[in-house]
């Protein structure tokens, strides 16, 4: 395989590779470890961390779909000072760059979050999630209007030097609105999507599927939204964007990645195949070796008109 | 007996048999000698029945029996997985994650087991009683099911048990009724030193209660729907007196005393 | 079987069955009179009409995704008197209601359209499509706001006495809101969802797959979205609801309904399988008479906790 | 020869056989005894290849030969559908519909007619020599591939044409270069009285404009991605002199006087 230059930038942050985990679906990577060599990744990025432990909702939390599932865990976590301890300290000892989802009830719990993680050094950036549909206080009623997006994005912009990406929701009219005021306020990236709000009803038991009702819908059926807005918000911001939503394979990664994403994160695949990782990364730079494209960060826009077309 | 300390894996499994055993029950034999070797009494395996657009997520099933380099998993068909598995030809492969959970464990000293199955709950027994009667464990089961076509593999378990009761709700074997009824009176008329219990959850939690109320410590075997299967996802938690733990690595076998009985957690209570 | 009453009711206008077609996948029902008997439908959705004739979008039009499909056909149509003189007369002698799809660039140009079908005895109602997510002026723009959703309402209003239902967009951050705006403009009934808006770029060409780049995203994959949003519209308003969205089988229609639907509509589904509309209709008869429910209407809103739970 | 008035309906059909021609080329064989009876040249069937989850559009197949109750198909295997339906054994049930479209017609007193086929353009034109051949109609066939295994069902052609002229892109048969060179000569040295031109978008339409500019009467089978099949969709337009007409029941074919060539509606042209 001829050499291509996978490395891509997100702020100051360098990643060998354009390949990371999604949020809640790798736990902390030790869970994977078993399966992935984490040093091959991008990075890892670990499940929403809160100040308090959070418990998360009842059983049953998840319920298979059309090409996709529901999830409503409800970012159950041990809390910060839990995660620092066992999670932080376990990935200090390997070699890759560690994204923390930060998660809160609160502007101020967001920001104390941050403060906390703002001094381990084994930490490389924080995912602010304003956008997890699975809480009743917090999560998404951040992530849905640009006047909370941004307040947020400020409070903890004030407590980390850290490089910030904030993660984006799904469900709103106007996704770029909210990631240029996000932008405005001092992130460094944006990913996105999380979840898109969803729900299924068993029809044997006339009951909801989720025993919260509802819940975030991911996997392959949600690709197509999640490329068209990866596509909106790269054109209307600056910072690099880390595309997700039904990544299973090295093209859906060159498909993030044609609409505008700096980086890809790979979510629901982990689970039916705990490699699904590797085979991305693989398949990328093979994607990209076939193709006579030297550097994987090429694919990034590829696809916007204002690119002009490429010969094939 | 161990919890499993074998590192799980993905194995490329093939089927080598799939009988049909009751009406909606089989019997599929996977070739899968990593695993096969490593597994436990009471651990599970991931499977991916199928490729393709429509299995987002793998099955989890017990391993019934390990030997020779198979694996023996009883299923019952509930959905579109299971259906595909009850039609899955020999030679299909299959790929699957295992060994995984925490499976049985046998308290020190324990002479006398009490196993009790509710239907389908025999699916994790079958290597139990196997290394039970091999450690000289005397083990009573308890068996209920819907009819009698129901009590599944009972050669075995007469084989390796040294006495076994059976009830079915349409009383066309063994007694008419439920088999928290039997297990009612075996712990009461046998008092034994363990009770390990599987089947719909409200019959595990009714024998969780005996057998406290008896003072034997008894172990459940619990089924969440399962996402990763591996830790990592949080979908198939259970609650605990320490907290929501994950069935699938923290269990699926649980120290009954430990759990807080969710009535809303079943979906056929719920319903 | 056992006879299960199947009427239900939308405004004024009772149907045989909850069960239509979605608007835009069922031609004027001429084409699909070969595979249908169209007088055991609940009744016959047109495609969407304007004032002028419109051409449409550039080709490729679709693509497939993962249980799903896209489409920007941009509401290709012969002008509203084209379709009066064509499709409604055709219609006219055939035994279904007929619920005709209006369209417009304008305010104006919808309550024009109103006011001519106002006049066609054949048109049962109409739907004012404020979703659609192919065109660029008018179209999904009426359907992202409550001011707009709820002008657009009001001049139809003012046009006709027909029953009057608003077709919503799922694109936007509070679905309910613009429902309860519709319906303070005197909608008898709201359908959702159209469209979710998304794309699909060619890793080959590195083209997006549609000549216009985005499209609406249909078909199962978005049925959890599509239940959600049902689930929340129909707990908001008194009017009844008309759930679509992946709608493949009577499983799927009964989800609808327990969600709090009072019909459905069957739209991608028609495409792999003519005769889709005829087995949801037998399904969901076959569905009641199993578990003894005497009247269709009865599944409506039964999954919502206020109802209690049922017996099984 | 008609423009197939029958109407169309659901078929079950079954593959009766399935055959490798060349690199990813095939040809099935479905029994479809109703359709097979109704189909003109140039129809198509609109085939449900695989059920579940990942086929949600049905795929346009032309029929190439229909006969004794069966339809035969040449197939190029380009995504998820074409390799599905390579994989498809013998006995394997797919439900179609047909006949399709508006085929391929004979302007009234033609003696001579010159077929233009780029690689897989001969699939619509099977039916069509054989009934040219019955009418009497002497056929040119000029057919271009990229290389000579690519020159498919060559035998039917040679028995039911009065000339066969061949080119390949790497000259391993017939001329070297593109079809279109043969057609030009051909037409310039033969005039014919009617031309059908089938493959490529750009290859159909060089050969539109050499017979609007030789006077010739030139008909052309377009492809379009097709969601209904049956004229409900208008995924499948084509612009033509009298607005956007659809492909699957105002075409396939179309006369090439009325096509309005767009460029970028060919993904090939367009990358
Ligand atoms: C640790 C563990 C061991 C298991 N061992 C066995 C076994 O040995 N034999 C066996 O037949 N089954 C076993 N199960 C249950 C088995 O995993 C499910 O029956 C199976 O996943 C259903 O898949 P499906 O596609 O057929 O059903 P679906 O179509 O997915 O669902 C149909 C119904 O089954 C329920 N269901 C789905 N998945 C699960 C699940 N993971 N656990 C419980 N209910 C579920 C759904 O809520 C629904 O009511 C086990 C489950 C766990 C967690
Ligand atoms: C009237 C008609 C007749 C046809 N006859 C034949 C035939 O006889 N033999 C044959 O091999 N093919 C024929 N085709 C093309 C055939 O329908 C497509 O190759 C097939 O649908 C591709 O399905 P897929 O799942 O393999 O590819 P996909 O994975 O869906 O797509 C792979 C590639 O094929 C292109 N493609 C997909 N569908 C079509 C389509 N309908 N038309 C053109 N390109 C498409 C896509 O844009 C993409 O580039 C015909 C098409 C039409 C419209
Ligand atoms: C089980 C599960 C848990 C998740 N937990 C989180 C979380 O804690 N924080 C977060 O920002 N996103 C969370 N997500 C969203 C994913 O990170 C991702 O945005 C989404 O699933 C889309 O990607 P996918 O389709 O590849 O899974 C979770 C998703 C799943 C399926
Ligand atoms: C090809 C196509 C054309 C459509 N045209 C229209 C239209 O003209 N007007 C409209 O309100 N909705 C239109 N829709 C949306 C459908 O009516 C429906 O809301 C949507 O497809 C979801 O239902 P489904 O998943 O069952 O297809 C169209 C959908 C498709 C797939
Ligand atoms: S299934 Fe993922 S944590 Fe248990
Ligand atoms: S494919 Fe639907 S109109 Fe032609």
């Amino acid at each position: 395989m001829s050499a291509v230059d996978m490395r891509v930038r997100i702020g100051d942050l360098e990643l060998r590779n354009p390949v990371m985990t999604a949020s809640g679906t790798f736990g902390s990577g030790r869970e994977y470890a078993e399966f992935v060599d984490l040093s091959r990744l991008g990075a890892v990025v670990t499940k929403g961390v809160s100040i308090e432990p959070w418990s998360g909702n009842e059983s049953p939390r998840i319920a298979e779909t059309p090409c996709g599932m529901l999830n409503s865990i409800g970012l159950q976590n041990p809390g910060v000072e839990a995660f620092c301890a066992n999670d932080l300290a376990w990935l200090a000892a390997q070699d890759v760059p560690v994204i923390v989802n930060v998660v809160g009830h609160s502007v101020d719990e967001y920001a104390a979050v941050a403060a906390q993680l703002d001094s381990e050094p084994v930490v490389s950036a924080l995912e602010v999630n304003i956008s997890c549909p699975n809480v009743d206080a917090g999560g998404m009623a951040f992530g849905t209007t640009c006047a909370a997006a941004a307040e947020v994005t400020r409070a903890v912009r004030a407590e980390t030097r850290k490089t910030l990406v904030v993660k984006l929701s799904p469900n709103v009219t106007d996704i770029a609105e909210i990631a240029r005021a996000v932008e405005a306020e001092g992130a460094d990236g944006v990913s996105l999507i999380n979840t898109l709000l969803g729900m299924a009803i068993d029809t044997r038991t006339f009951a909801p599927k989720l025993a919260r009702g509802v819940g975030g819908l991911s996997g392959p059926a949600i690709r197509p939204v999640a490329v068209r807005m990866v596509w909106e918000v790269a054109r209307a911001v600056a910072v690099p964007v880390i595309g997700m939503g039904g990544v299973t394979c090295a093209e859906d990664a060159a498909e993030f990645m044609l609409a505008g994403a700096a980086a890809v994160a790979v979510g629901t695949a982990n689970f039916v195949e705990p490699s699904a990782t590797l085979s991305v990364i693989d398949g990328l730079e093979r994607f990209c070796a076939e193709r006579g494209i030297a550097r994987v960060a090429e694919l990034t826009g590829a696809a916007w008109p204002e690119r002009g077309k490429r010969e094939t | 007996m161990t919890c499993g300390a074998h590192r799980p894996a993905v194995e490329k499994a093939t089927v080598a048999a799939n009988d049909r055993m009751a009406r909606g029950v089989g019997v599929v034999t996977l070739k899968a000698p990593a695993t096969a070797a490593a597994i436990a009494p009471g651990q599970f395996v991931h499977l991916r029945i199928a490729e393709g657009a429509d299995f987002i997520l793998r099955r989890p099933f017990s391993v019934y029996r390990a030997h020779g380099g198979h694996l023996e998993i009883l299923y019952q068909v509930v959905g579109v997985g299971t259906r595909a598995l009850s039609e899955a030809a020999p030679g299909t492969a299959m790929d699957l994650i295992g060994p995984l959970g925490r499976g049985w464990w046998v308290p020190e000293g324990a002479a006398h087991a009490l196993l009790v199955a509710g239907g389908l709950g025999v699916a994790p027994m079958g290597m139990l009683v196997e290394c039970l009667a091999q450690r000289g464990v005397a083990v009573t089961l308890a068996h209920g099911a819907p009819t009698s076509e129901r009590l599944l593999a009972r050669e075995l378990f007469e084989a390796n048990c040294r006495r076994v009761e059976l009830a079915t709700d349409d009383g066309s074997a063994g007694a008419c009724g439920f088999v928290t009824a039997l297990s009612e009176e075996i712990i009461a008329a046998d008092r034994p030193d363990v009770i390990y219990a599987c089947g719909p959850e409200p019959m595990q939690r009714t024998v969780a209660a005996q057998a406290t109320a008896a003072g034997v410590p008894c172990q459940v075997s619990l089924e969440r729907l399962m996402a990763c299967g591996i830790g990592a996802c949080l979908s198939c938690v259970v609650s605990t007196r320490d907290g929501r733990k994950r069935a699938c690595v923290d269990g699926p076998v649980f120290d009954a005393a430990d759990v807080l009985w969710e009535p809303s957690e079943d979906p056929e209570v719920r319903a």
